[in-house]
């Protein structure tokens, strides 16, 4: 079965191809069809390929050579899939989330008259995906972290005419190639260190190496998580990129791509281990993201800017378990957040459809009629991301902050600190969609609908997983095992948790009532004195201000680098280049013109001034010669 | 005499004619008088050739300088009617310019041309060599072809000095 | 043989259009510039199949007295450029069907001439030869320019001409120089390119350094490498698309070839010594060129400075000297000559269809045709070096071979990626994207000749980057084999 | 040597032709004559060893005062071809012009001065070549009586080259006071003989004349005479300064500097190398901002002495440099002649100026590619004749002390790039003042089409000619 | 000692004339004053060609004074007829007008 991996990606490759070339002549439905058929092909295949992996314990990866792609005396990098456990893992996140977002998008998109490039875009990017996860050297997983890249890119400004659309999607496109050079350096690094890049051959022997260069490279390649995964300083073009229609943003700015940082720093746990330095680093970086989104979701008014800072603070945690060594309990909590923030997005491109494209929660209000399903599945999927006991975004994250706690109980706090905030405005969201009266226009209210059975549908499957989700991480003091920490053993080892189980408890009650008593915070603020965000800027304090502003930290780049590349930039070309190369080459032309209106001069046509100079030419070559 | 011998004096005071009276081209006004101190010159200069044992050649310079050359100068000049005493003259910056640039000549010259003491003297005083003779032998033995060729140059001025000299006839 | 036809098919190729009147010319030409890319195709099964054929190789007496032979050959590394060139040619001649030149026969006379110099540079296997080829190339081209080229032209080719002109004359007397040292041993001076690297690996280091400057400064001007890049931006500009074609997608590897080819090998210790100097010159001109790109308001001009930029970094990698930076400049030679073409017929059509190629203009061309957008973008993706496009490969070998050099050097000339996307996104967002404007309402379906070339040009982008290998593996040999012989 | 017979007759016999009337046949018989002259330099190249003997003889019969070896009869043969050349470009020259037998002896008494500069091997011979090419010269120069600045030409070349002249005796009074022998072997022989302890005043009569042969091949700077007489002068006789005596003058200077001289090269060479480097700069620069084509050929001209003078410079021993030097006056000679006659065909009322040349491409496209044939190669770009010219002289200054040179002529060359390809955009970019198309008579068609392709034959095959010393 | 006299006096004296002759040429603006002062300068490499001539007593040196005089008068007369047909076209032989062509 494991021979098959290559129709993984060859399904949506095929799908991308039938519908770039004749999409536009096939009907929607059809175009539609085929782009999620071709996913839920992958998936069946993925699924088989999963069952295949548990029934061979004992064979823990498989390498699958596609062909030979660059070769470069000792370089070699073949286009080779590599099937192991996380692999085969992250497969069934993407195609299988994939395949209800394609169902979702058919229902979604149905208006949109871009609809069969949407679903190219949305295959290609399947297919880049799953490269990603399935390539067996670092330079495959670039080609699919580029190739998500540009699909990210493509899909944002989806909607090509708005000028500010595009802006967001050239800034991921560019925000992310700062982390990819980062990302490449640290490839490059690893050939010139062990002279391969393929995970066999590298991870085999890596301990070989001292432990700067470990850092170095683990720094490296987590210039590139940063870009890909929204981490502190490059996260900004995440929020901007909810541009893109919605599917994209759970698909891909919540679901999968965002968390191929995780992916590749799971991948590459060996190096992290090898360097605690690095392994800090990361640890600092995600709770300061974490903590930094966090504050920033707590007054935002966009439905899905709340939901994007919301996933870089989720993936902050990530990073943060990371760090922490928590590799397994990361990938757990990719695997939930997986569900309930696609969940999450989804729905809330419900409400937006049945909003008529309002996304700015002060226009909503009481949508909890008119959306029963919607609004019951958000519901489940806030409960989930809340980390309120037994839904999945509990265990995943518990286990973390479990981990993190035995690493540093500063960070521990401010991760903590950081869900309790998630808490709060997610249920902030909540309470001013779906509770309190409608507070849009008329015409709003009269067209509020559920949305159709194909937007329903991803919706229900999702919420199912984003309550039953944890079951596959239970905490093993609890006398279940912890499956996926077990099943992901062979790729990362993750450190024992030595905690003992009375303080792991107590960790997990202050989690479980600190969230309670959260929402309830959030309850009595926003539903019970249904206080609304306020309208103007200028009745806020300072810190609500800042905060509303997102740190001005958009501001900050533009006016560190973007003004000053420009800047400099405009003076290289109208002047550096124009006046002082240029004019050099220049003047050497017209100083040979000036010289020789100069020199001809001497020609004055005079027979004695010609003697003359005849004569001084003797005298001079006399004296030279004679006297000196 | 003063230590010189009789030679030594002719060679005086023919060099010391033969500059004054070249200065006196150079510097006289009236092209006729440049003319006339030229010839004087030229005689002077014939006295050395004299002095020098080359009788034959000094009377051919007389002849061909002083009597042809020079009146050809005189006619052209009176042809010309430039019989003046005021004809344009050059600035006193470019007289003086070319006077420092003369001396400044004679100083590389007067250094470019020591060393002469080396030469190793050969007999004086019993040669022949300026006879008609002698000059002949080698003129038409050794310089056979230049002798012949010199004709070709002699046509050539002929021929162009004709040409120019010839009125257009339209 | 088979090397002797490839120069000699183009020449008679030229002198038959030069006799032609008409616009028949442009189809002869096209079917005989594919004749010549059948042949290079040829070559290269041979080249694959039997390496030391002689028909890849011609060796006649030229100048006896002088040691000079009209000696041409093909290995892996001329190869490819020949290649390069035989495939371009016929592409660019297509790509000027939309467009009627005065005297065609002469304008594609010029080209198949401009081809027969451009194979010789690649193939010449005599010093002399290639010098000679090298100033052939500048003949045509200059022609090119200057009779169809844009207003201003007179002053902007001519100070190209001069300017390259310059450079040369160093190189050949750095060559001649060269020459003069040939024969240490033999007593026989000799042009050969073993005899003209031995005799540069005897000198000392300070004759070293002068060969290397002389000859650096012709090939940095050709490339351009910074600050002599200055004739580039405004040549590429004025000259007729075709011309900017040949210049900027295969005349500018003249420069890199010859620094790889002619340089390199000739002074081993004058690179030890100054090569961090002309290293710097290469990587402080990707960062310049790329920052300049930024603010171009010409798209043409934009391009042109992107084509300095990438060089840069071709030239960083061939001065890296090692497997990967060579190999990495052989194919990035290859991918920036197939897309920068694209790029330039962009700017041609754009021209053509909106008459302005000033981006802020430009707009909104993309809802207007899709396909025409499509296009755009794949080539501008090969071009800003996204993997799985041909542009890919070689930008990943340039920056492993540049990183063994220094990794900070490596850094620095990696922010390319990061600016080349910058400048790329932002002209392909002003130019297609957003509203609609008025220079795009007439903008119509693409002739087929442009769809033709921009297709083709394509399918070499994405072929090539997802499997390189047939071109890659000659790369790859090649190098090895002349890292072999230099070391 | 039999060529210089027969040329000097066909002098005479233009003379006579005034007299017994056969004027009508006097253009043929010439161009023949002249093809016989270069014929019999075929003969005497390779001799049969008793031919060679005879040879000898015959040299020593005039004792030793001429010589033709090879390189003197290369140089002839490339004087007598350019000559060829030169009268059929002159064609019209002779037909307008009243005085035409005078004109036709005046050339060929140039033409055997010409021819005795090549082949002297002493010093009277060089003096009376010296003047018996300039004396007609300056004839041919003033022979537009009716126009002021052909006047003035021919004066002022008078004037100038006799003041030349003046130092060139000088100098040769001063060797012939050292050395007691106007003989080039007999110096040669005292100056090895000698070891150096020569008179002071020996070398100050070799700089001299050095300097007077460098006013007659016009290199700085004693150049001045050169542009204003090149201007003043009608274009074919331009035509034939630029090329049939400056090939004999430099003749003249090889064959006195590396035969007579090359002992003492170390006292001429600095001082060359400086004439050269200042030549090169002067006449590149000056040419920059000329706008009369004919003026600037004559700057060019400048240079490429020059260049010639670099081949001399650099003749230590063999013959690489002669062959050099040969090959270059050749290429220039030929480009020239190619050069002039266009400028001749294009401009002849306007005096050159260069808009004259405005959209010639047009106008006559076969002129202008003509030209463009020509301006490369006098340019030095390859594959014409100049290109090697070039390359040739600067292949054997590489192994002097004087490199630095060739920064300078490349440098120069750069600039002089400029000012050639000023005609060619004028040719092919600004506007024609006038529409009518420029017509060419056959002969010139004829000698435009033999001098491109000589142009660009010699220029792809040149080791004919490079090694035709070995 | 050349009849009690140094070559080198003979030297220096038609090098002073020489010079003197150059002067000439250069200071003076009547076109035949410059022909004369050529002629000068011709005289004195003839009296120093005679000097050498009786120096070495070789009698080739005055051999070459002949020539030197055929040339000279050579060309005097090319050189004459040129100035007056110049004369017959300016009407003035002075060579400061002679200067049209320049530059």
């Amino acid at each position: 079965m494991v021979k098959l991996i290559g129709l993984v990606p060859l399904f949506p490759l095929i799908g991308f191809l039938i519908n770039g070339f004749f999409g536009k002549k096939m009907s929607k439905g059809l175009s539609g069809a085929i782009a999620s058929i071709a996913i839920l092909a992958s998936f069946i295949v993925s699924l088989l390929v999963f069952f295949d992996l548990l029934e061979h314990p004992d064979t823990t990866s498989h390498v699958v050579s596609i062909f030979s792609w660059i070769n470069s005396d000792t370089l070699h990098i073949p286009f080779e899939f590599l099937v192991d456990h996380l692999s085969s893992l992250f497969l069934l996140i993407i195609t299988g989330i994939g395949f209800l977002i394609h169902i979702y998008s058919i229902g979604y998109m149905h208006e949109d008259e871009g609809f069969s490039r949407f679903f190219t875009y949305l295959n290609l990017f399947v297919f880049f995906m799953l490269l990603l996860v399935l390539g067996n050297n670092y330079l495959i997983m670039f080609v699919g972290w580029e190739g998500v890249g540009l699909c990210s890119y493509l899909l944002i400004g989806f909607w090509f005419k708005n000028t500010a659309y595009n802006n967001a999607a050239k800034k991921a496109f560019i925000m992310n190639r700062i982390g990819d050079l980062g990302f490449l350096l640290g490839i490059i690094l690893i050939f010139v260190t062990y002279g391969s890049i393929s995970y066999g051959d590298v991870f085999g022997v890596a301990r070989g190496a001292n432990e700067s260069t470990a850092t170095a490279i683990a720094l490296l390649l987590f210039i590139g998580a940063m870009g890909k995964s929204a981490q502190l300083p490059l996260y900004t073009w995440l929020p901007d990129a909810m541009a893109g229609p919605t599917p994209v943003s759970a698909l891909i700015h919540a679901a999968t791509m965002v968390t191929a940082g995780i992916y590749m720093v799971v991948r590459s746990n060996v190096f992290y281990i090898m360097s605690p330095a690095a392994s800090e680093v990361v640890a600092v970086v995600g709770v300061a993201t974490a903590l930094f989104a966090a504050t920033i979701g707590l007054f935002q008014n966009d439905i899905k800017k709340i939901l994007a800072y919301s996933t870089v603070s989720q993936l902050g945690l990530m990073f943060m378990g990371l760090g922490a060594g928590a590799y397994s309990s990361s990938v757990f909590h990719v695997m939930t957040h997986a569900f309930f923030k696609a969940l999450l997005f989804l729905g809330a491109g419900s409400v937006i459809h049945a909003m008529g494209g309002e996304q700015d929660i002060r226009r909503m209000g009481g949508l909890k009629k008119a959306l029963p399903v919607t609004f019951m599945t958000m519901f489940l999927g806030t409960l989930a991301i809340s980390g309120v006991f037994g839904f999945s975004g509990f265990f995943s994250k518990d286990e973390i902050l479990a981990h993190t706690y035995e690493y540093s109980p500063v960070i521990w706090f401010f991760g903590s600190v950081t869900s309790l905030l998630t808490a709060f405005y997610m249920f902030r969201l909540m309470f001013l969609t779906f509770w309190g009266g409608f507070r849009g226009t008329h015409e709003q209210e009269h067209h509020l609908h559920e949305s159709p059975k194909s937007m329903t549908f991803p919706l229900v499957v999702l919420a199912i997983l984003s309550v039953v989700g944890g079951l596959i991480g239970l905490p093993e003091f609890w006398g279940a095992k912890n499956w996926i920490g077990e099943f992901l053993e062979p790729v990362a080892t993750q450190p024992l948790n030595m905690l003992g189980h009375d303080q792991e408890i107590i960790l997990m009650s202050i989690a479980s009532v600190g969230a309670i008593v959260v929402i309830y915070f959030a309850y009595m603020v926003y539903r019970k004195n249904n206080v609304l965000p306020l309208e103007k800027e200028s009745d806020m304090k300072p810190f609500q201000k800042l905060v509303y502003n997102k740190y001005y930290v958009d501001e900050v780049y533009d006016f560190l680098i973007r003004k000053p590349l420009d800047f400099i930039s405009d003076i290289l070309s109208r002047y550096v280049d124009k006046k002082m190369v240029d004019g050099v080459v220049n003047g050497v032309g017209t100083a040979v013109d000036g010289l020789s209106s100069v020199v001809r001069l001497l020609q004055t046509g005079n027979i004695s001034f010609y003697i003359l100079s005849m004569v001084v030419g003797i005298i001079a070559i006399l004296f030279y010669t004679f006297i000196k | 005499m003063l230590g010189y011998t009789i030679t030594q004096w002719l060679f005086g005071i023919l060099s010391f004619l033969a500059i004054m009276f070249a200065l006196m081209v150079v510097f006289t006004r009236n092209p006729i008088n440049s003319v006339l101190y030229l010839v004087l010159t030229f005689f002077c200069i014939a006295g050395h050739y004299l002095l020098l044992n080359a009788q034959f050649l000094a009377v051919v310079h007389i002849v061909v300088y002083a009597g042809a050359i020079m009146v050809l100068f005189l006619f052209v000049i009176m042809l010309m009617n430039l019989n003046q005493d005021t004809e344009p003259q050059k600035t006193v910056i470019s007289k003086v310019v070319a006077a420092i640039a003369g001396g400044l000549l004679l100083f590389v010259m007067v250094g470019a041309l020591r060393g002469s003491e080396q030469l190793q003297i050969k007999q004086y005083g019993h040669s022949d060599i300026g006879l008609v003779k002698n000059l002949g032998n080698v003129l038409f033995h050794d310089f056979l072809f230049p002798f012949e060729i010199a004709s070709v140059l002699l046509l050539a001025a002929m021929v162009g000095a004709i040409m120019i000299g010839k009125k257009e006839i339209k | 043989m088979l090397t002797g036809l490839l120069i000699i098919v183009p020449l008679i190729a030229s002198l038959l259009l030069f006799l032609v009147k008409g616009n028949g010319s442009r189809n002869l030409a096209l079917g005989l510039s594919v004749v010549e890319f059948a042949l290079s195709i040829v070559a290269f099964m041979q080249l694959k199949h039997n390496p030391a054929s002689k028909e890849l190789v011609l060796n006649c007496t030229w100048v006896e007295s002088m040691g000079i032979h009209f000696a041409v050959g093909l290995d892996s590394l001329s190869m490819l450029l020949v290649l390069l060139t035989t495939f371009l040619v016929p592409l660019i001649i297509l790509s000027s069907f939309g467009t009627t030149y005065e005297r065609p026969n002469a304008f594609y006379g010029l080209i198949m001439l401009m081809q027969m110099a451009l194979v010789g540079v690649f193939t010449a296997n005599d010093g002399f030869l290639f010098y000679v080829f090298w100033e052939l190339a500048l003949i045509p081209i200059y022609f090119i320019c200057l009779l169809w080229g844009g207003e201003g032209r007179a002053r902007i080719t001519f100070k190209f001409f001069v300017y390259t002109l310059f450079g040369s004359l160093f190189m050949l007397v750095a060559l001649i120089y060269l020459y003069s040292h040939t024969g240490f041993d033999s007593g026989i001076k000799s042009w050969a390119i073993n005899d003209l690297y031995e005799a540069g690996r005897n000198m000392t280091l300070a004759q070293q350094s002068v060969v290397f400057w002389c000859i650096f400064l012709a090939f940095a001007i050709k490339m351009p490498l910074f600050p002599l890049h200055t004739w580039q931006p405004d040549t590429y500009v004025n000259a007729p698309t075709q011309g900017t074609m040949l210049l900027s997608g295969i005349m500018l590897k003249m420069g890199t070839f010859g620094l790889m080819k002619w340089l390199l090998p000739v002074t081993p210790l004058a690179i030890q010594e100054w090569g961090g100097v002309a290293m710097g010159m290469a990587v402080f001109g990707i960062l310049y060129a790329s920052c300049i790109a930024i603010v171009q308001k010409d798209y043409k001009r934009l391009i042109a400075y992107s084509s300095i930029a990438h060089v840069g970094l071709i030239a960083a990698g061939i001065l890296s000297a090692n497997q990967q930076g060579l190999q990495g400049a052989m194919m990035q030679m290859l991918a920036h000559g197939v897309n920068v073409v694209g790029l330039f017929l962009i700017a041609d059509i754009l021209v053509r269809h909106t008459g302005t190629r000033e981006i802020d203009r430009l707009g909104g061309i993309r809802s207007m045709n899709g396909n025409f957008a499509v296009l755009f973008l794949i080539i501008l993706l090969g071009s800003v070096a996204l993997p799985l496009t041909n542009g890919f490969v070689g930008e990943f070998l340039l920056i492993n071979g540049v990183y063994q050099y220094g990794a900070w050097v490596a850094a620095i000339a990696g922010l390319t990626v990061i600016l080349g996307a910058v400048y790329m996104l932002r002209s392909y967002q002003g130019i297609m994207l957003g509203e609609r404007k008025d220079s795009a309402v007439a903008f119509g379906p693409l002739a087929t000749s442009d769809k033709a070339v921009l297709i083709i040009v394509c399918m070499a982008v994405i072929a090539f980057g997802v499997y390189p290998k047939p071109l890659n593996d000659l790369a790859e040999s090649g190098v090895k084999e002349f890292l072999l012989n230099i070391k | 040597m039999k060529g210089l017979f027969i040329i000097s007759g066909l002098g005479i016999l233009a003379m006579l032709a005034e007299i017994f009337k056969f004027k009508k046949i006097l253009y043929p018989l010439v161009l023949v004559g002249i093809l016989a002259a270069y014929a019999m330099t075929f003969v005497d190249w390779n001799p049969p060893t008793d031919h060679l003997s005879r040879l000898d003889e015959l040299t020593a019969s005039f004792s030793n005062m001429i010589r033709f070896d090879q390189v003197a009869l290369a140089f002839s043969g490339v004087i007598l071809v350019t000559a060829f050349f030169w009268f059929i470009l002159a064609s019209h020259y002779f037909e307008n012009e009243t005085n035409i037998t005078d004109h036709f002896a005046l050339v060929l008494f140039a033409l055997v001065g010409a021819l005795m500069l090549t082949s002297f091997s002493n010093m009277t011979t060089l003096f009376l070549g010296v003047e018996i090419l300039s004396i007609p010269m300056y004839v041919l120069a003033a022979s537009r009586k009716k126009d002021i600045a052909s006047n003035e030409a021919g004066f002022k070349y008078l004037i100038m080259g006799s003041f030349a002249s003046g130092f060139l005796l000088f100098g040769i009074a001063l060797v012939y006071g050292a050395t007691g022998t106007f003989d080039l072997g007999g110096i040669s022989h005292y100056i090895s003989n000698s070891h150096g302890d020569v008179p002071a005043f020996f070398y100050a009569g070799v700089i001299m004349m050095l300097i007077a042969l460098c006013f007659k091949v016009s290199a700085a700077p004693f150049h001045f005479w050169a542009p204003d007489v090149y201007e003043g002068s009608p274009t074919v006789i331009t035509a034939l300064m630029s090329t049939v005596v400056k090939t004999a003058a430099f003749a003249a200077l090889m064959r006195l500097f590396n035969v007579g001289f090359h002992h003492i090269g170390d006292v001429w060479g600095q001082i060359m190398a400086v004439v050269i480097g200042l030549s090169l700069v002067i006449s590149n620069i000056t040419a920059a901002s000329q706008q009369s084509v004919k003026r600037m050929l004559a700057y060019s001209s400048i240079s490429h002495a020059a260049f010639m003078l670099m081949g001399v410079l650099a003749n230590k021993n063999g013959f690489d440099s002669i062959s050099s030097i040969l090959y270059y006056s050749l290429a220039y000679s030929v480009g020239s002649i190619a050069s002039f006659t266009v400028l001749y065909n294009v401009s002849k009322d306007n005096n050159g100026h260069i808009e004259a040349f405005n959209g010639l491409s047009k106008r006559n496209p076969f002129l202008a590619v003509c030209m463009v044939v020509a301006l490369l190669s006098l340019a030095g770009i390859p594959v014409t004749a100049g290109f090697f010219a070039k390359y040739f002289i600067f292949t054997t200054l590489i192994g002097t002390p004087y490199k630095w040179l060739l920064g300078v002529a490349v440098v120069t060359s750069a600039i002089g790039a400029y000012y050639y390809f000023k005609v060619l955009i004028a040719m092919y970019f600004k506007p024609a003042i006038s529409t009518e198309p420029v017509k060419v008579e056959m002969s010139h068609t004829v000698l435009l089409i033999i001098t491109t392709l000589f142009t660009l034959a010699i220029g792809i095959v040149p080791g004919y000619i490079i090694g035709i010393f070995k | 000692m050349l009849n009690g006299i140094s070559i080198n006096m003979y030297i220096m004296l038609s090098a002073v004339l020489f010079i003197i002759g150059a002067v000439g040429v250069m200071a003076r603006r009547n076109s035949i004053i410059l022909f004369m002062c050529i002629e000068l300068m011709l005289n004195a490499v003839n009296l120093l060609l005679v000097a050498f001539s009786t120096l070495h007593v070789d009698a080739k040196g005055q051999v070459f004074v002949f020539f030197v005089m055929a040339v000279a008068a050579a060309e005097v007369a090319v050189g004459l007829a040129i100035l007056s047909m110049i004369y017959r076209n300016m009407k003035t032989i002075d060579i400061d007008e002679l200067s049209k062509l320049k530059h």
